[in-house]
């Protein structure tokens, strides 16, 4: 049974079909077509998937699409404001915070949840934030690094 | 309860390149009609930065900025065979690869330059912005761009060069293991400071030092990333990983990142690094290779500053807080532990 | 923090450089930060087809009989493949350098040989439908006794897990159950030594743990070719593996990769891709063949579980006189890559250091465990752990400093090596130094002055045990061993493609060349 | 086979729909019914959603708390009356986890899963079931007993607020600052006249599902919380548990740690 899912992605309204019981990374990937989503485990156990669904971080691998009906959803596709790269991606090159890059999408939306509503963090925010965000390759120093100097670079939210 | 410092050593060195060679890669560098460089390798970037490392490689070769050169990998009907991403092979084997490759685009690309210079292409040189002139007289120049369009379009040459690297196999005898393993090893010293609780068998990594030998950081940051995260990865070893936490029966094999153990981020610990280079005769710009090296030495070291913390020796991996425990309750808690040093 | 040290071996080292040396941003940076590096999986195709595996429950049983016909009327089923489907269903994955001889089955036959081995393959339009159509297979086994423990593999009696070495050892040099190594006399020096120890040390298994796992889509393309997007770590290596279990050509292959979600060795052995490529054969449509992360967790080749003794035998100067190692390799029920493993580790020993007197005997061993492969430090990683280790104790025992009992022993150039070269470019020394220096460890005055450069050569370039010595140059080869890795050549008239086999096989003949000679390109002869 | 999901307005028509449906699943946050549809585990055919208010509702008065079961982690945290709570909210998952993990699922979670439901247990809370035939109140001691026995639907939770500094929660994981827990350890010990009068503790990772750590209880009564006075308690604070070996830790251990915890915790040494 297909059903219809409608729901806004980075700012546009978007509408697709899909198996009834899907989860949100498999409607973002293969039906939508918003590959910056990667899956990593479809067990919600490594955080690759990681999105935001209205502002706040879910995984979206145990998420059920349907229930994402009319919600808004972040992902990194959606990050940079036309060329302007967001202070995060800005602060993840510079700190060279990526190496297979497969975790970096979800550890981007991670860190832009924590941003998003504590602009100043401590590094154990930032450690809590992307604890459920498994990276296999950089040993998490960089990327803690990484979201500390975006903190720091950003504009200030009022 | 009582937590006990540690502090634990270990010297590795490390082959560099498939052991008794016989391990080729191959690599093709051509210029596109305004003097930008493509490589084409089959080579696989899986993180650990083979096309920024080759890229670097070919821009320093050729003399031209590295902006000016992009690395395709990998595709089987463009890029050349390579043995593959494995054994420490990327830099040196592919990195030498492309260096080869790279010196002979170079020399045509003089040669072509010359010809529009009306000079002998030995006595021109390259200023690594993008231009070539001769020798002592930086006015007489050309912009690699104007030299590829002229070899495209009037001289009829193609701005481009083959290269393969190959260690020869080597046999091993049978009865002695005579052979020739590897051409050039990476060399590293790990220090690591750590605490053990005495009730738990818990330990906490407080702190590396280490000391790296890799013949040339092709780049720096590169280097560090290897070495960073292949720290927290031998960590993970001493420390932490099993597939079969209870082998030989495999029950409760983990099935997931929940079950599977590794060092969160808020088990890491600073760690102090420093890289010395002492160039492989046969390395590219006398690179070796970083990425494997870097996680042997932490096993050890960790195994080891456990015992200097508190007086038992974990032989088994990984090294669980179970198991530090039921050898403090054989040995007794150490009231003053022995020193190792 | 990185500290680079540029006046250690500055007078070896032009500092001239451009590009090289410069901590230039990663050309795929960009890529990673905003999600638009293409991995495998990040190609979509129209009727894309899924691939899923029924994989066994048992560590060793025979197959008795499998019945998948209500599977194969499930609902948005394709196809079922059987192991009959195989063109060539036995193979090695280092038969592409003339290494050992065929063992595994893509689907097994008759016998499982690990919890997890691959029987049976599903393609249907979801991975859904062919999860579901997995559980509609009813396979009968007779479950046989399992061994566990290379050291229980070896005794007399023992289970014996692959019958193409029904020894449960590797075959070295087509007559050796292992691969030794010999230099001086370490009898006579453990007679001498002030102080000797043995230990044994364990390995564990290591999941590599990719967070993207092993996978592979392979379409069919125009003009009867298949193009294929892969997460392989060797592309070359996972065509013409994937070209000779399929019997194709490899020019009807077009792989494509190279950007990887992480491997660290998991993804060498080429788990996914010839099944996805029969697979798009046998259906006509691209199929995705993808581990799932439980697969990947418990099934995914591992690194393997040494296990390895080692002895010492100390004077109270702090000179290693004599070291001996026993080292298992756990290879589990098929080669894989362990076998050269095995040969790397040999190598390896005794460790960075200068020892007169080094004997080792190490085994690949077959048992009813995950087939172990490559991993980060591959051959080396557990044995270092054991050095290290043994290090320590040594150095505890004759109440000596490690760091600098380290020091005493460390390679120094000109000094002979167990596999009888001379060390050369040897740095060790100066990074115990520098990493003491930096985190306070102290070291007395004559081991800061030590040098890699200096001191080497003269007696400890020696070899004690001359009458084994041969010139560096012509390796020693043996008069009836079969040749281990000697040649690129192809056996002449080896241009087509043998036959495609329907039954492979249970026992290749020993010493078969069988799986060798369709390969071209591994070795270069493609574009001879 | 794909599957049914149906959404209903009220909890009591969701209760129905669980004990009509076939393979019905009733899915709150996913964390554990989502993983199982993607492995496609074939005793789910429908999935059962209710959209009900009151399920997400959170009452704390002066003395009681009442949570909606379907209230989640993030919503805990989020609530600041309930901070005695947050370091029980903050030990599931990391943040993405804790904004789907709901306080309802957290009681079907299996061990070494589980840890809210053993604070909920500590703080001695009551279960309503939601059902096609009206609504039923159960203790949270008795509702473990029963869970493995058939679908039920959990509408809401609520338990006495402990006053200040009276509960304590401490989980031991492997992996910090998330991870599976070895142990997770809640206690309400309040104080009259600086001895403990009515303790509750309970265990998470200790058994199949979280228990009651009663001879600990027992043995504590009347103690000042003070090194020699629990020592009693430490040497029956195993008693009448049973730890699974699982891949996070061995029965052994956990049994061996738990009374170093459970000291570290009572002496208020304890993470949290």
């Amino acid at each position: 049974m297909k059903t219809s899912i409608q729901f806004r992605l980075n700012d546009e309204e978007v509408a697709t079909f899909a198996d009834s019981g899907s989860n949100l990374l498999d409607v973002l990937r293969e039906g939508i077509g918003d590959l910056s989503v990667k899956g990593g485990c479809w067990q919600g156990t490594c955080g690759t998937c990681t999105v935001l669904v209205d502002g706040m971080p879910r995984l979206s691998c145990v998420t059920l699409a349907e229930s994402c009906e009319g919600k808004s959803i972040e992902t990194v596709a959606g990050l940079r404001q036309g060329a302007k790269l967001h202070p995060l991606q800005t602060a993840f090159m510079e700190r060279f915070a990526a190496q297979c890059g497969y975790c970096t999408p979800g550890m981007l939306m991670a860190a832009k949840a924590l941003l998003d509503r504590e602009p100043n963090p401590t590094r154990e925010n930032v450690v809590d934030a992307i604890c459920g965000n498994i990276c296999r390759c950089t040993g998490y120093e960089p990327i803690i690094a990484a979201v500390l100097d975006a903190a720091r670079a950003a504009p200030r939210r009022s | 309860m009582a937590r006990h410092r540690g502090r634990g050593v270990a010297t590795i060195n490390y082959p560099i390149g498939m052991n008794l060679g016989g391990d080729p890669s191959q690599a093709l560098v051509h210029s596109n009609p305004t003097g930008k460089f493509t490589v084409a390798l089959s080579s696989i970037d899986l993180g650990q930065g083979m096309k920024s490392v080759t890229r670097q490689i070919c821009a320093e070769t050729l003399g031209i900025p590295v902006e000016d050169v992009y690395v395709d990998t990998a595709d089987s009907d463009t890029g050349p065979h390579c043995m593959g991403s494995f054994a420490s092979r990327g830099t040196h084997r592919v990195g030498n690869a492309v260096m080869a490759a790279a010196r002979e685009a170079r020399a045509v690309m003089m040669e072509a330059a010359a010809e529009e210079l009306e000079v002998d292409p030995g006595d021109l040189e390259t200023d690594g912005r993008g231009s070539i002139h001769v020798k002592g007289a930086p006015h007489r120049a050309i912009s690699v761009r104007d030299v590829a369009i002229a070899a495209q379009f009037r001289q009829g040459k193609t701005i481009s060069g083959r290269g393969i690297f190959l260690v020869p196999l080597s046999d091993v005898n049978p009865e002695t293991g005579e052979m020739s393993p590897a051409t050039c090893y990476a060399h590293a010293c790990q220090i690591v400071d750590l605490e053990v609780d005495d009730e738990t068998g818990e330990v906490t990594v407080l702190k590396m030092t280490s000391a790296y030998e890799l013949g040339r950081a092709i780049n720096p940051k590169l280097v560090e990333q290897q070495l960073v995260g292949g720290s927290w990865m031998g960590m993970s070893h001493a420390l932490f990983e099993t597939p079969e936490p209870y082998y030989p029966d495999t029950r409760e094999g983990p099935r997931d990142f929940n079950e599977y153990l590794m060092p969160g981020p808020g088990d890491i610990c600073p760690h102090d690094i420093v890289v010395l280079e002492r160039p492989a005769p046969d390395g590219p710009f006398g690179a070796k290779g970083p990425g494997e090296m870097c996680a042997n030495p932490s096993l050890p070291a960790i195994a080891n500053a456990i015992y200097d913390a508190v007086g038992v020796r974990i032989d088994e991996l990984p090294i669980t807080p179970e198991k530090v425990l039921r050898a403090l309750k054989v040995r007794g808690r150490p009231e003053a532990p022995p020193r190792v040093r | 923090m990185l500290e680079m040290r540029k006046d250690i071996f500055a007078d070896e080292r032009a500092d001239n450089l451009k590009e090289v040396g410069q901590p230039t941003q990663r050309q795929d940076m960009l890529g990673h930060v905003t999600g638009t590096s293409a991995y495998y999986d990040d190609h979509r195709f129209a009727n894309l087809l899924h691939l899923k595996i029924l994989r066994s429950p048992h560590a060793h049983a025979r197959i008795r009989s499998i019945d998948d016909a209500a599977a194969s009327r499930a609902p948005g089923v394709k196809r079922i493949i059987r192991a009959a489907d195989v063109p060539v269903n036995l193979n090695t994955l280092l038969s592409l350098i003339q290494f050992g001889k065929d063992d595994e089955p893509s689907l097994a036959t008759d016998v499982v040989r690990y919890k997890g081995e691959p029987i049976l393959g599903v393609v249907a339009t979801s991975e859904r439908a062919a999860r579901e159509a997995l559980e509609l297979v009813r396979i009968s086994y007779d479950p046989l006794p399992a061994v566990f423990d290379v050291e229980e593999a070896l005794k007399p009696g023992a289970v014996s897990v692959n019958p193409v070495y029904p020894k449960n050892t590797f075959e070295y040099h087509g007559k050796y159950d292992h691969q030794k190594l010999r230099f001086g006399a370490v009898e006579q020096a453990f007679a001498q030594a002030d102080f000797v120890s043995e230990e044994r040390y364990q390995m564990s298994p290591i999941e590599h743990a990719p967070t993207e796992t092993n996978g592979s889509i392979a379409v069919p393309d125009t003009n009867g070719r298949f193009t294929v997007y892969t997460s392989t770590q060797a592309l070359f290596f996972s065509l013409d593996t994937s070209a000779k279990i399929n019997a194709m050509p490899s020019n009807q292959l077009h792989f494509i990769g190279g950007t990887v979600g992480g491997g660290f060795g998991g993804k060498v052995d080429t788990l996914t891709e010839p099944l996805a490529i029969l697979a798009a054969r046998l259906t006509g449509a691209p199929v995705r063949y993808r581990l799932s992360r439980h697969e990947e967790m418990q099934f995914g080749s591992p690194r393997g579980a040494e296990r390895i003794y080692v002895k010492d035998g100390v004077m109270r100067d702090g000179r290693i006189v004599a070291r001996q190692v026993r080292a298992y390799f756990d290879a589990g029920a098929y080669t894989r890559l362990s076998s050269y493993a095995v040969v790397k580790c040999v190598a390896h020993i005794p460790g960075p250091y200068t020892i007169p007197n080094v004997h080792a005997d190490v085994f690949c061993v077959f048992t009813n465990r995950t087939p172990a492969t490559a991993m980060r430090g591959f051959g080396v990683t557990a044995l270092d752990f054991a050095l290290e280790c043994q290090m320590d104790k040594d150095a505890v025992a004759i109440g000596m400093d490690p760091l600098e009992f380290r020091l005493l022993n460390a390679y120094r150039d000109g000094d002979m090596k167990a596999h009888r070269r001379e060390a050369k470019n040897c740095a060790l020394i100066e990074c115990a130094q520098v990493a003491a220096e930096k985190a306070n460890w102290p070291l007395r005055d004559e081991f800061r002055k030590m040098s890699s450069k200096k001191d080497g050569g003269a007696e400890r370039a020696g070899v004690a045990d001359r009458t084994r010595m041969s010139t560096p140059a012509a390796p020693v080869r043996t008069g009836t061993s079969a040749p281990q890795r000697v040649t690129y050549e192809r056996p002449a008239g080896s241009t087509s493609p043998p036959p495609i086999q329907s039954t492979p096989p249970a026992t290749p003949p020993a010493g078969s060349t069988h799986g060798v000679r369709r390969f071209s390109s591994v070795f270069g002869t493609r574009r001879r | 086979m794909t599957i049914a999901v149906k959404t209903f307005a009220r909890l009591a028509e969701a209760a129905s729909a669980l004990s009509t449906e076939r393979g019905a699943r009733f899915l709150a946050g996913g964390t554990l019914v989502m993983r199982a549809v993607n492995e496609a585990e074939p005793s789910i055919e429908t999935l059962v959603r209710s959209t009900d208010p009151s399920f997400v509702g959170i009452a704390v008065t002066s003395g009681r708390v009442e949570l909606g079961a379907g209230v989640t982690m993030a919503a805990i945290l989020g609530e600041r009356e309930l901070a005695f709570l947050h370091p029980v909210a903050r030990a599931v998952g990391g943040p993405a986890v804790r904004e789907a993990a709901t306080i309802g699922g957290n009681l079907f979670a299996p061990s070494p899963y589980g840890d809210f439901a053993s604070a909920l247990l500590a703080l001695d809370a009551t279960v309503t079931l939601a059902g096609g035939y009206g609504q039923r109140e159960l203790s949270l001691e008795e509702f473990l007993g029963r869970r493995e026995r058939g679908a039920s639907l959990v509408s809401s939770i609520a338990f006495k607020r402990p006053a200040n500094e009276v509960f304590r929660f401490t989980k031991v994981t492997r992996v910090h600052p998330k991870g599976l827990s070895v142990l997770a350890i809640a206690a309400q010990l309040p104080l009259a006249n600086g001895r403990i009068a009515g303790p509750r503790i309970a265990y998470g990772a200790m058994g199949r599902m979280p228990l009651r750590a009663k001879a600990a209880e027992r043995a504590l009564e009347g103690r000042p919380l003070e090194d020699n006075a629990i020592a009693p308690a430490l040497a029956v604070a195993a008693d009448g548990t049973s730890p699974l070996d699982d891949a996070i830790a061995s029965a052994w251990w956990r049994r061996e740690i738990l009374p170093i915890h459970l000291r570290r915790l009572l002496l208020g040494a304890g993470r949290s």
